[in-house]
């Protein structure tokens, strides 16, 4: 059983991953790395069709399965702390959409931490991205390279 | 009673975001179908869902949908009980 | 060659990562991704005679060094900006030593790139730590493990 | 003039962050071991260097040192000109 602190946020508010940095740099005892990882909405130019991304979640399962996830990474490397924070709802380009931050004594534990829950958050946790067009509404399609992400974990 | 969701892509596409599913209704509908009726599965759902909804057989079997029993996601063909909420969607996008 | 934005900074002044983090995010066009690495002062409690460390470096050859570092990240894996701030001087307990942040717009080359950077830091930047205790002082030893997490990226 | 820089436990062990040395001193010196004088290597300088101080050979035999030629890492023994910054230092702990 890890004893890593955990927190997990769903929410339509927007959030700030500097705070979050600032929360988990102050752990008891002084962790010797932290890593912060941030998901933003992209800049839509490519597009100038997309006016914004709205994100539909499975309330109640998202929770447990960032839970999960975020257990299961505690579990592989020694952390001391995971903070991670979903939005929901309407979101514009430039906005973070996710962050995730890993409190731990050494580099090589944090950072596999942080890119393992964003591996399997982007696999497993039921969120769905819309795009709201001028030209009406599109779902986003799923990545292979998202899969392939995740199954490198699995060997 | 048995709580059946869709979310995202799905629901649309279904018209629909929830069915309550009657656990005889269920049972008589895989009895007719000379299956033991002690133990259902997601197939055997599906089927039942097809069959009260003809026109969502194609959206059922024309894409790779995920299956979460209780909020835990699990692989089809997967048992299915009295109670149980059944979530259907499309490969998830989030992060 | 690469058209990442790249600022470095050696300094005795404190800085902070939640500040990093939040100009790498304000990039144009907005980043898909930002990742930070903070390293920290370990609580030094398991050895009371440790009251601080003092990072000596190489005026003038770290600051090449550092962005050397940063360019080879920049030229292996799609980056819009890096930022990299590293202390000098005394410092205490919980204290920062050293950020790393990367905007990409893709999550996996934000990683790589705050990973590599860390990696050939460790193993090439001229900085040098020494304990300061209540019986004296005590130059850190270098870490093998260090030495390997670099090499990783050489096959 | 050949600028030599030491650093961290190897400057404090040695007892010197800094030496000059004169071009046609270690000219001199290498021709003096029956070595052509146009061109020098690192290894040459740290035997200039122990020559002068003989206390300095064991500090640098005994331990795993970097060098720096114009403020790069380089293999050792390297070419050395007029006019270097030659810097020695062990094993870096930044970061």
């Amino acid at each position: 059983m890890s004893h890593a602190n955990i927190s997990i946020a769903v929410q339509p508010e927007p959030f700030d991953t500097g705070e979050m940095y600032h929360q988990l740099s102050q752990c008891t005892p002084s962790p010797g790395a932290v890593v912060t990882f941030t998901g933003l909405v992209r800049d839509l130019d490519n597009d100038k069709n997309i006016i914004a991304l709205e994100l539909e979640h499975y309330p109640g399962m998202t929770e447990k399965s960032l839970q999960t996830i975020a257990q299961q990474a505690a579990s592989k490397w020694p952390i001391q702390a995971i903070s991670l924070v979903h939005r929901i709802g309407r979101l514009e380009a430039g906005h973070p959409i996710v962050a995730v931050g890993v409190a731990s004594a050494h580099r090589v534990a944090a950072f596999n931490a942080c890119e393992f829950i964003m591996d399997y958050l982007k696999n497993d946790a039921p969120f769905w991205k819309k795009e709201i067009r001028t030209d009406g509404e599109q779902w986003v399609a799923s990545k292979q390279s998202d899969v392939a992400a995740k199954h490198r974990w699995q060997d | 009673m048995i709580t059946v969701l869709f979310f995202a892509s799905l629901r649309d596409q279904l018209g629909s975001d929830k069915q309550l599913i009657n656990i005889e209704s269920l049972a008589q509908f895989i009895a007719s179908n000379g299956t033991p009726t002690e133990a259902f599965n997601s197939d055997q759902l599906i089927a039942f869902l097809c069959q009260n909804n003809p026109n969502w057989q194609s959206v059922f079997s024309e894409q790779k949908l995920f299956i979460a029993v209780n909020q835990e996601i699990v692989q089809a063909p997967c048992p299915i009980a009295d109670g149980d909420e059944v979530a259907f969607f499309p490969p998830v996008t989030g992060g």
